[in-house]
Formats: C-alpha cells, structure tokens, sequence
C-alpha cells in the first residue's frame, strides 16, 4: 500500500520537475515548483519525520515559492520570453545525463552502512519527532545553528542594499 | 518494499532535470527554481539517508540547507530586480558584463 | 686600504649614481663631466692591481674580502667573498679601462635624459666588475643578472628602431641561460650539503674540492656550459646579439661586446670547467667543433652584411670562437691564446664599434652602400679605422694575432688538431669580409653627396682611440707585461683541471735538447 | 760584433714613422723624399758593413736576441735576428735595390698628392722585407711576411680613388692571406712535431739542428714542407695563386718594381732556402716544387706572349722567373735558385724602372696634349729610341740579360737552373724541357716588347708625338747602376764550368751544403752534357729574338695575321687562360652564395625561427586561453557540472 503512494507521488513528483523546467512561462513552472515541494513533503512523512514536512511546506512552498512568485509578478515577466527561451540544449542534455548516471551510480556504489543508529521508528513514535530534533538541533548542533541565523541576518542586509535604488 | 536506492534514485533524478534546467533555461527565475529543485532533491537524500542510518544528523542539516536556499532566494531575487532595473530584461544572455 | 680595495672599486660607480641623481636634469655638461670622473676614479682604484706583481709570483686569489653574509644554520649559507686571480686581473683592468672611454664616446650621441643613461652605464659597470671578482657562486649569479638589467635599459630606451624587439630577445636569452645555471648553483649546493660535507657558503675552494660523481657532473656542467654558451655566444645560439649590437646605442655596444660577452667565456674557465673537471673530455670535441663552426660561420656571415654593426657583430662571434678553442685546447698556450684573445676582442672589436659609432653620428645611417670615398674625407678616421682593421684581422705584430697564433697553437697540440685546421681558414675569411667593407667605405670616389661635407675626428674622438692603439700595438709587441701575471693562475687552473682525472697534454721540458723524451701522454679519448 | 744588426731594419721603421706622422706637415717633396732615401741607404751601409764582416768571418751563423716577446709555460719566443750568408745576400739586395727604387720614385712620383704617404709606405714595406729576410725564428719572419703583404696592400691601394685599384689591393692581400694560411698550417704542425719529440722551439737554427727527429720523407715532413710550399706559392705567385700579381700593377711602377719583382716575391724562394734542411727530407714535396715552378714559369710566358700593357708583361715574366728559381728549389739547386733572385732582381728592376721611365714620358706628353689615352699600352708606344736613349740603352741591356745571352747575369743563373733541373738526382728531363721552352718564350716576349715601344715607327697621337722627353736624372741614375749590375751582376757565379770560381756557390755552401749532403742530392753528368745543354739554350733564345724581330720590325703586319689565324689560341692566351673567371666562379662566388644563404637561410629563418616561434607558440596559448572566459554565464554552469562530473567519477570508477 504503501509502495503505491510511493510510486505514484514519485511519478507526479518527477513530472512537476520536468514541467517546471519546461514551461515557457514562469508562472507555470512555478506552480509546477509548488507541487513538487507538496510531493516531497508526502516523502517526508513517509519517512516518519512529519515535522520536515511540515517545515519544508512552510519554509519552500509557502515563503520561498511566494516570494519568486512575487518578484515574476513585480517584474511582469511573463509574456514577455522571446521565441527561443532555451540555449545549449544538447551540451544540457548530455551534462544532465551524465549527472544522473554518476549521481545513481555514485549512490549504488557505496553500502549504506551503520544501519545501527540510536534513533528508531519505535523512538520517534514514543518521542516525537520534533522533540527529537529540537534536542538534536539545540545540544549537538547549536553553533552551526547560530551560523545559520548570522547567514540569514546577511543575506537579509545583502537584499536590501542590492534592491534599493540609490544608497 | 521501499527501499533507500528507490529514493536515492528519485532524487537523482530529480536532481538532473533541476541541472538539465539550470543549464538550458535562459531565464534567470526559471534557473533559480531549477536550483531549488536541486536542492530539494538532496534534501531528500538527507532525510532518507538519516532515516536509513538512524541519527538525527541528515534532517538537522536539511535545516541548515533551507536556511541557505532561503538566504539565496533573498539575494537571488534582489540581485535579479537590480539586474532587470538596468538591463530591463532578465535574459541570462545579456549577463555579459563578467566578459574579460 | 689594500684590502677594501676590491670593494670600493666595485661600489664606487654605484656610489657614484647616488651623487648623479642630485644633479639637475637639464644640465647635461656637468653630469656627463661628473659621470666621466667617477668612471676615471674607478680606473684610478683598480690601476694599483694591475701594477702590483703578486700575481707574477703566486697564481691564487689576492686582495680576498671575506664576510659572511646570509646564513640560515646549515640549509643556506651566502657570503660576500671577493678575491681577484691573474685570470680575472685583466678582465677587471678591461672593464674599468673602457667604461671612460664610453661614456668620452657618447658626448653628443645621447640627448635624451643623458641621467638615466649616466647612471645605468655606472650600474652597469658595477655589475660587470662584481662579477669579474666574486668568489661566491651565488654573489657572481647576482651580479652576472643585475648587468642585465642596465644593458637592457641601455638598449631598450637609447636603441635604434626596432629596440624593443632586440631588448626583450636579449633579456630573455639571457635570463633563460641564467635560470637553468641558477637550478645548477642550488643542486650542486645541496648535493654537498647532503653528502655531509660541511659547505660553509657557496666559495669556490670548497666547490673545487667538491666529488660529484660523473653523471651529476654531465648535467651541471650541460647547465652551466648552457647559460655560458648563451653569453659568449656560441654557434646556435648567438642570434641575439646582431640585433642587440644594431639596435644599441654606441656606447651599449661598445661595452656589450668589450666585456659582456667575455662573461660567458670567464664563466667557463672560473666555474664550468674547473668545477666539473670529469664532465670536460665528453664535452670539449662537442663544444671545441661549435666554436670552430662559429667562426667559420661567423666569418661566412659578417661577409654578407650590409650593415657595418651587424658585421662588426658577427664577426665578434668569429673571434669568440677563436678563445673558445684555445680555452678548450686545455694546455698553457691554448689557455694564455684564449685569455690574451678575449682582451685583444675587447680592444678591437670595441674600437671598432666606436668607429662605426663616428660613422654613425656624422650620417645617422650604418649601411655600407650609403658609404664610399670616405678617406679622402677623413684621412686619420682613415688610418685609425686601418689599424683597427688589420689588429681585428690578426696581423702579426698587432694583437689580434698574438691571441689566434697561441689559441690555435693551444689547440693543435691537444686532440683538437683538426679543428685547429679549420679554425686557421677563419684567418683568410676575416681578411676577406674586414677588407671588402674597408675598401666599400672607405676607398673609391665620392659617390653619395651627403659624404662631401664629412668633417674628420674631433679631439675628443682622437683622445677616445689613442689609448685603444697603444694597447694594440703593446700586446702585438710586447705581450709578456701581461702573460707574466696570467701565467701562475693559469697554470693552477690546468693543474686543478689535470686533477680532475682529465689526462691534459703535459708539455714536459726535457733535460738536454738531443735525447728523445718521453712521448707525450695523449688525452685518453 | 754584430749587435748593429737590428740597426738594419730599425731605419726604414724610423723613416716610415717619421714620415707617416710628419709627412703631411713638410709638403716639401725634397725633404720626404730625402728622408725616405736616407733611411734606406743607412740601413744599406750597415748592411753591406755586416756582409763583408760576414764574408772574412769564420764563423757563418749570428744570432742576435733583442727581446722577450711571448713566454709562457716552457714557449719561449723573443724577437731574434739571425744573420748568415743566405739573410747577408737577401739583406744587400733588399737594401741596394730599394735604395736605387726610392731615387727612382723621388723623380717619378713628382706632384702626386699623397706623396708623403707612398714614401712612409715604402719605408715601412723595407722595413718588414727586412724583418722577413733577417727574422730568427719562424713567428718573426712571418711578422714580415704579413708586413710586405700589408705594405703590398697599401701601395697597390696607392690611388684609392681607382676602384680597380683597391679591389685588386683586396685580392693581393686576400691571396696572400691564403698563402699566410698554408705558412700557419706548416708552422703549427712543425712545432706540434718538434714538441712531441720533447724539442720547444721555433728558432730557424735549433729547427735545423733537431731536423733529425722527424723521420726524413714521412708523411709529417711532407705535410710540413708542403703547407710551407702553399705560403711560398700565395707570397710568390706560382701556379694556383698567382693571380693577383698582375693585378698588383695598378699600383705606381716603383712599387711593382720593388715589390712585385725585387723584393716580396722572392720571400718565398728565401722561406724555402732558410728552411732546406726541412725541404732537403722530403723529396716529394721538393718534386711538387719543381714542377709547379716548371709549370708557372711555361704557363705565365705563354700569357706573357699576348699582352699589350707594358707592365702586365713584364709582371707575367717575373712570375715565369720565379717559376725558374721554384724549379731550382725543387731540383735542389739552392744556391743556383738565390743566385737567379739575385740577377733576377737586378735586371727586373731594371726592366721595371725603364718601362716606368717610358710611362712617366707618355704621360707627360698626354698631359701636356690633354689626351686622355692609356700610356701603359704598347700599341701607341714605338720609335722611342731617338727620345729616350738612355731608357732604352738600359732597357735593351737588361732585355738581353733575362733573355740568358751568354756574357749577361741572367745566362749564368738561368743556365744554372737548366743544368741542375736536368742533372740533378731530384731533377727530369721534362723539367728542363719546360724550362727550356719558357726561355725560348721568354726571350720572344721580351724582344716583342723591345722592339713595340723603342723600335719601329712612333705610333703616339700626332699631338704627343714630339713632346715625349727623356726622364730627368733622379730616374736615369738608378736606371744606368741597375744596368750595369745586371750585366756585371752574373760574374760574381759563374760556374766552374765555365772556368769561374763561382764563389757565389761556396759562399752560400754553409747554409745549404750540410742538407745536400745529407740527402745526397747533387748534379751529375758529363761535362759534355752540360755544353751541349749550354749551347741548345742559347739557340733557343737567339731563336725567340730573331723571330720577334722579324714578326715586330721586318713586317709589322706578321702579327696581325698571325692572330687572324690563331683568333683561338690568341684569345685564351690574352685573357690569362681565363684563371680569374675561374677562381671567381669555384670560390668567390660560392663563398658569397654560402654567406647569404648562411645568414638569410639558417641566421634569419631556422635560429630566429626557433627563437621567434617559442615566442609566438606562447602567444597563441595566451591567446587560445582568452576565450574561455567569455562571460556568458552559462559557459561556467556547464564548466562547473563538467568538473563536477569529472571529479565524482574519477573516484566512482
């Protein structure tokens, strides 16, 4: 049963994807971009860890996607894409699939070892699965966590000098 | 039975049509989605892996790569609006300033 | 006094520049005044060396500065090591005796920032007599780069049309030679280093003493003999310096081809061929065939020229042949052929260049066709430009010939035999190719109108190449005032050599004339 | 007792110095001339001092050291005179007949412009014959052999302004250049030889002491004497180098007198007289000596026969003299062979200073009847008897001495030569035949000569006609003692033979009898032989007269139609067998090609082209390098997926 979920959201998951980079018009691919983060979020919970997907639906679809959409709408680009909109494309297609072959070969290649990590599905079950990631987040990794807010606070600086019109 | 292969070959996938787009698309947005599906894809890596393996590690660093997109999506889009205000198109072509 | 002797001479010149930069631009008498003081001053200093007879007597270094200078524990050691031997005697007494006679040269030749062109004639000469008195293998690779880099100003700024082109050929010529020597300096440094014995700096008693087993010797030795061959120059690789010579101004060229080029052929006497003494028998019938190739080819070429400086410049490569085979003839005569020769090539063929710089300054043009029926124009251009003519040529009783006689005997009595036939036909092809443009410029009517108002020399320019006639005349009469302070160092120098496991052509005296002495050990190949 | 020996050529040095530097101060002709003279006839007196001394002296060999020059190692050279009876002889002639030349040139050079410099010239040219002739050791006469050459470029350069003067100054130092080339060769090998036997010299005198070592008619000895030979032959103008001598005669008559047919042109018969010793072991190299000298002396009277320039025939017979005193070296006649230099420069001079007398009257009548015609060619010379009588007295007197009629020097010398040639162990039959011939042509020549210039009817311009003088005194005097030395010249050799004591003979015996005996060469043959020789010679010589004077005085068209017939021969024979165009076309030209192709093929094209290839190879990478950063971003996308690529697969792989 569950394979079947798996499969069909693996499908429509990978259409988006080449839609997105299909569509002519921004507009559409971004859509496109939305269902993918959505069928990713079904992965996550797949996975057993709800909480991601959570975060990821709000943190991508919700504020990453509204602001691209925002700027597609500012910048009015839509109908404005010229007749040939791709360039390079055998060069692309060749990269890509010489990508992907690496990229598979590259995860065949190596057993995934240590399958005797602490944390089980019995643990997340009993625990929680934000519980658990609080404390993994805010014991072992809470420098890279302050890291992470000081890249934030720059890339919020950069924006606003980068968009004003005259300093 | 789903296995980590089944999702470590969907996020290659998924990660070569975000580098096929990234590579052939000439507008700068659609580039910019391509990435975010890259990015996806790993994070997808990550979680499976994490799950596979047992620790917390990968989807702690899923984190850690949001808030990069996050922070990229910002200077991306401003980078593009100034780019659009002067050039007044965003045509990745007409990026020609870096020539030598 | 005596023993900061050789310092002061050396940095006198530089001291000099100092003073020159104070002097105002624009007042071109007094700065070429100032610069012609400090060259005869620095002429002054180093006459002392040339009167003393030390060397007569005992032929090792004299007159020794030794300080250390850079050392970093036993990984790297430098210091500031002078001494002066009967070999680089006469180079330094050369250099310090026609940097005056350059700078009188250029008087009105050079107009614009006559300063910069003062200073780098003083730097250059800096550079040229460290290099003759260093000791130390990395204090004589530093000089021997910094004369480059005035010469290629000198050059560059002051040439003649294309310079540019001429000044970067020469540069890197050159600093292509000198990098590879550089590598060579270092290896040989370290291998001493490495093999425990205790190197205390890169002194060249200690690197004479040195074993290196022979294949390491093959490779240095290509290394060093390289970046020599570049400066002397040698056959294949000697195209730098026609260009250099037709674009350099007179004084450049003059003292390019007076002391430069002796660098290369110092070089292979003080460190190539002392150093590597097991690498010389593979060497010397290679590097003996190109230097007779050179002159012979050197001779064939200058013939062709239309342009007086470009023959003038081939045919110094002819004469340099000439040393090189006497150098390489490794016995007594062969030696003192090749060192009395390199003199006698920076009198002459220097002299020479300042006639052509005459010819140069009147008409502004150097092609032969533009001449004719100079003589009876310019009847004491005349006969000076006659006596340098026959002393380049090799006349007996003039020096050239002294120089080729000895050098070719050197090298017939060591295994070069037949190169020596050969090189004796250069005797006829320089006869040939300086009479036939003697007799272009100077004799037949006055064709070219611009020659009818030829004025002929001025005082200054006699004052110029009297000293240069006497020298002529005084080593083709009476050579001995110069071989009797050569002739102790040379014979240490063949001795170290004939150490080297090289079986040099011992030349034993027999007791009485009648009884047969014993044959002659022939060199081993 | 003969330490005043280096006064000899230290006059004529100080003469040329003076004049050299003050000459163009004095302008007075008397003066410059006087000095020069002086100079020479100083240094004559010494000379004739020292060769009586000598001659009542035991003792034969002197040598005096005036210097060190070079010393290195255990090569001692110094500068050293040697005086023995050979260098005594060579010294009298040097200094007689280049004082009587001096006289001569006084009154002929007259008004020329650069008279002070022709003087200094000479001056320095006695000086370095001088130096030749009395030099001690091999390098100092190779200092005068370079130094006549020198002299010799200079005074054939003399009227600089001629082109073809100039060039043929080039081709005379040029040749003799080549000829230096072969001295140094022999020289080095010889001194290579000695030394590996141990013996470091170059003195004259230890070289014929320790002659022994070397294995007599080996290959060394050869080789030696053979490259001395190629010096002789460029310094005497023999066989393969002889072109340039009579090219040699644009310079002044004097100059041609003294130098090229006193002088200079018989340093190499000397060089080959000091050395005997050497050449005395080596039979094959003398045999080569005999022949080329036969061959010179037949082959330039052959030229000699067609010439028209008075000057250029007279300069083909001395090169065909010279054949004969080569041919006497060859065959071993030492003595014989200095003995014919001796006669030889007497009535050569002689013949020299009368056509040079002839020329300065014709030209001073052009000059005076501004005509501008050649006053060297024969052509519109004759009848010049009645005008110039004691020219042509002198003139006829020497003509009979060279042409070896009996009672004149050159009978005795020549003869000599003939008779060694055919009877001595070195010598052939065929030898004699060729010198037989070329003294038949000889006296031929020199009678057709004779009888253009002084006999027959004036064949000068009507204008010039009568204004041709006769030369005034300075020229005459030298003229007549010439003269009358070359008739009295032969007595002081006449052979036994012919009843005469020829004490010439025993007085050169030191310096040559010890080499003879040792190889044993001598003339043998019966006396009758000898007459019978005697008298064809002389036929043949009477012979060459009577047919010159019939073809140039009894029918003035004879020769005419004789070239009409023989237009072939006539041609060759008249451009000097075409030598010139020869050596212009195997060396001169090639030399030239090799230099250009040398310098715009392999200078220009191959080393440049290395050198300027690296730097244009280096260029182009730079360049080629350039595109890819073209800016467009996408190129670095698809770099960046590339090295990506590449890098995950290396390590997956």
């Amino acid at each position: 049963m569950q394979a079947i979920l798996f499969y069909l959201t693996a499908v429509v998951a990978i259409l988006s994807a080449f839609f997105v980079m299909k569509c002519r018009n921004p507009i559409n691919s971004a859509l496109n971009l939305v269902t993918t983060f959505l069928c990713l979020a079904v992965f996550y919970v797949m996975l057993e860890s709800p909480f991601m997907a959570a975060v990821q639906i709000m943190v991508y679809a919700g504020a990453i996607m509204v602001l691209i959409i925002f700027v597609i709408m500012l910048l009015n680009l839509g109908l404005t894409v010229k007749t040939r909109y791709t360039h390079g494309l055998a060069a692309g297609g060749i990269l890509s699939v010489m990508v992907l072959f690496v990229a598979n070969y590259f995860t065949r290649a190596g057993e995934a070892t240590g399958t005797g990590g602490s944390v089980t599905s019995e643990l997340i079950a009993s625990y929680g699965h934000t519980e658990l990631i609080g404390r993994a987040m805010f014991v072992d990794f809470l420098l890279p966590f302050e890291i992470a807010s000081i890249l934030l606070l720059v890339a919020i600086v950069g924006a606003v000098v980068l968009s004003k019109r005259k300093v | 039975m789903i296995t980590v292969n089944h999702y470590m070959l969907l996020s290659a996938i998924l990660f070569a049509i975000g580098t096929f787009g990234v590579l052939t698309r000439k507008n700068a947005i659609v580039i910019f989605m391509c990435i975010e599906v890259m990015l996806n894809s790993v994070n997808l890596t990550f979680i499976a892996l994490s799950r596979h393996v047992g620790n917390m590690d990968g989807q702690i660093f899923v984190f850690f790569v949001m808030t990069v997109a996050a922070a990229e999506a910002a200077v991306g889009l401003a980078l593009m609006i100034a780019f659009f205000r002067n050039r007044n198109s965003i045509d990745v072509d007409d990026f020609n300033m870096l020539k030598w | 006094m005596a023993d900061y002797l050789l310092s002061i001479m050396t940095f006198f010149p530089l001291l000099g520049i100092l003073v020159l930069l104070f002097i105002p631009r624009d007042n071109g008498g007094l700065l070429k005044g100032f610069t012609l003081a400090v060259s005869l001053i620095t002429f002054a200093i180093s006459l002392p060396l040339a009167f003393d007879n030390v060397f007569t007597t005992s032929g090792g270094m004299h007159y020794r500065e030794f300080y250390e200078w850079i050392n970093i524990g036993n990984f790297f050691q430098m210091n500031y090591n002078l001494g002066v031997d009967g070999i680089s005697l006469w180079l330094v007494m050369l250099t310090t005796f026609i940097t005056p006679i350059t700078i009188l040269s250029t008087w009105n030749a050079v107009d614009k920032n006559v300063k910069g062109f003062m200073a780098m004639l003083l730097l250059l000469e800096t550079g040229m007599l460290g290099a003759f008195i260093s000791l130390d293998l990395f204090l004589f690779y530093i000089f021997w780069e910094l004369m480059l880099i005035p010469m290629y100003f000198l050059i560059g700024i002051w040439g003649g049309k294309n310079r540019i082109y001429a000044a970067v050929k020469f540069f890197i010529y050159t600093a292509v030679g000198s990098l590879l020597m550089l590598v060579a300096i270092i290896f040989v440094y370290y291998f001493a280093v490495q093999s425990g014995v205790p190197m205390n700096g890169f002194g060249i008693e200690e690197l004479y003493k040195l074993d290196l087993p022979y294949n390491a010797q093959f490779w240095l030795f290509l290394a060093f003999g390289f970046s020599f061959a570049i400066k002397v120059p040698m056959f294949p690789l000697h195209t730098w310096l026609p260009d250099a010579h037709t674009e350099a101004p007179t004084a450049g060229s003059v003292i390019l081809a007076a002391v430069l080029l002796k660098m290369g052929t110092y070089g292979y006497i003080r460190f190539a061929m002392p150093m590597f003494p097991e690498a010389l028998p593979t060497f010397i019938p290679f590097l003996a065939f190109l230097s007779v190739v050179g002159i012979i080819y050197g001779s064939l070429v200058a013939m062709m020229q239309d342009d007086i400086k470009k023959l003038v410049a081939y045919s110094s490569v002819a004469h340099l042949g000439f040393v090189m085979l006497g150098i390489f003839a490794l016995n007594m005569q062969g030696f003192a052929g090749g060192m009395i020769q390199m003199i006698n090539h920076g009198i002459s063929t220097g002299a020479l260049f300042l006639i052509v710089g005459f010819l140069y300054e009147r008409r502004h043009t150097r092609l032969i066709t533009e001449f004719g029926g100079v003589a009876t124009k310019m009847p004491i251009f005349a006969t000076i430009f006659m006596i340098i003519t026959f002393s380049s040529i090799g006349l007996p009783g003039t020096n050239g010939f002294v120089g080729e006689f000895l050098a070719l005997m050197g090298a017939f009595h060591s295994s070069l035999r037949w190169y020596a036939v050969f090189a004796t036909s250069g005797v006829i092809l320089a006869a040939i190719y300086m009479l036939w443009v003697y007799q272009r410029v100077m004799f037949g009517k006055v064709t070219n109108p611009e020659n009818e108002k030829l004025k002929d020399l001025s005082l200054r320019e006699i004052v110029i190449m009297l000293p240069l006639l006497l020298f002529v005349f005084w080593i083709g009469i009476y050579p001995n005032t110069f071989f009797s302070k050569m002739n102790p160092a040379m014979e240490q120098m063949l001795e170290h050599m004939g150490q080297g496991k090289v079986a040099v052509v011992e030349m034993h005296q027999p007791t009485d004339a009648g009884s047969h002495a014993p044959v002659k050990k022939h060199g081993h190949n | 007792m003969y330490s005043n020996l280096w006064l000899i050529p230290f006059f004529p040095l100080v003469g040329s110095i003076f004049n050299g530097l003050f000459g163009k101060r004095i302008k007075n002709e008397a003066v410059i001339g006087g000095i020069a003279t002086g100079m020479v006839f100083l240094s004559f007196l010494v000379a004739a001092q020292n060769f009586f001394k000598l001659l009542g002296d035991t003792e034969k060999v002197h040598e005096l050291v005036i210097a060190s020059w070079i010393s290195i190692g255990n090569l001692q050279i110094n500068w050293e005179l040697l005086l023995d009876p050979l260098s005594a002889v060579m010294i009298m002639v040097v200094t007689g007949v280049g004082t009587l030349i001096h006289l001569y040139s006084i009154g002929y050079m007259h008004g020329e412009e650069g008279y002070y410099r022709f003087f200094c010239y000479m001056n320095l040219f006695a000086f370095a014959m001088l130096m030749l002739v009395l030099g001690g050791n091999a390098l100092v006469m190779f200092i005068g052999w370079e130094g006549v050459g020198l002299c010799s470029y200079l005074l054939i350069g003399y009227y600089y302004e001629k082109k073809s003067a100039s060039t043929a100054a080039n081709k005379a130092f040029i040749v003799n250049r080549i000829g230096d080339f072969g001295f140094l060769c022999g020289l080095l090998t010889l001194f290579w030889a000695l030394a590996s036997k141990g013996v470091w010299t170059l003195n004259f005198v230890k070289i014929a002491e320790s002659g022994h070592l070397l294995e007599s008619g080996g290959l060394l000895i050869t080789v030696v004497t053979l490259c001395f030979f190629l010096g002789a032959t460029g310094k005497s103008a023999q066989i393969p180098l002889f072109t340039w001598l009579p090219d040699a005669m644009e310079g002044p008559t004097p100059v041609s007198a003294l130098i090229h047919a006193a002088t200079m042109v018989t340093a190499g018969v000397y060089m080959i007289g000091r050395m005997n010793g050497l050449f005395a072991m080596a039979p094959a190299t003398m045999m080569t000596i005999a022949i080329v000298g036969g061959l010179t002396a037949f082959f330039a009277a052959t030229i000699g026969l067609a010439q028209n320039d008075i000057k250029r025939v007279l300069a083909y017979s001395t090169v065909s003299q010279l054949g004969y005193m080569f041919l006497a070296m060859g065959v071993g006649a030492f003595s014989a062979g200095i003995f014919h230099l001796m006669t030889h420069a007497f009535f050569k001079a002689c013949l020299f200073l009368g056509s040079g007398s002839v020329i300065h009257g014709l030209h001073h009548a052009y000059h005076h009847a501004h005509l501008h015609d050649d006053p060297q060619d024969m052509r519109n010379m004759g009848g010049l008897r009645k005008k110039m009588p004691i020219t042509f007295i002198t003139f006829l007197v020497s003509t009979i001495a060279i042409s070896g009629i009996p009672l004149f020097s050159g009978f005795f010398s020549k003869d000599e030569i003939l008779w060694w040639s055919f009877g001595s162990t070195r010598g052939h039959w065929m030898l004699w035949v060729l010198g037989a011939a070329a003294a038949g042509m000889t006296a031929f020549y020199m009678f057709r000569l004779v009888f253009m210039t002084f006999f027959g009817e004036q064949k000068t311009d009507a204008r010039a006609k009568d204004h041709i003088p006769e030369s005034p005194f300075t020229i005459t005097i030298p003229l007549m003692v010439l003269g009358l030395l070359a008739v009295v010249g032969g007595y002081i050799g006449v052979p036994a033979i012919l009843g005469g004591a020829n004490r010439f003979h025993h007085f050169l015996e030191p310096v040559f009898g010890h080499a003879l005996e040792l190889n044993h060469i001598a003339a043998h043959g019966t006396h009758a032989t000898e007459y019978t020789l005697m008298a064809i010679s002389v036929a043949i010589a009477i012979v060459g007269i009577f047919i010159a004077w019939v073809m140039y005085v009894k029918d003035p068209e004879l020769p005419a139609k004789f070239v009409g017939r023989f237009t072939a021969a006539h041609r060759v024979i008249f451009n000097k067998w075409y030598i010139d165009e020869l050596y212009d076309f195997v060396f001169v030209n090639p030399c030239k090609k090799i230099g250009t192709f040398l310098w715009r093929g392999f200078d220009v094209r191959v080393v440049d082209g290395v050198v300027n290839g690296t730097a244009w190879v280096i260029k182009g990478l730079g360049a080629g390098l350039r595109y890819t950063q073209s800016g467009y971003l996408y190129n670095y996308a698809v770099a960046m997926v590339v090295g990506v690529v590449v890098i995950i697969g290396f390590y997956v792989f």
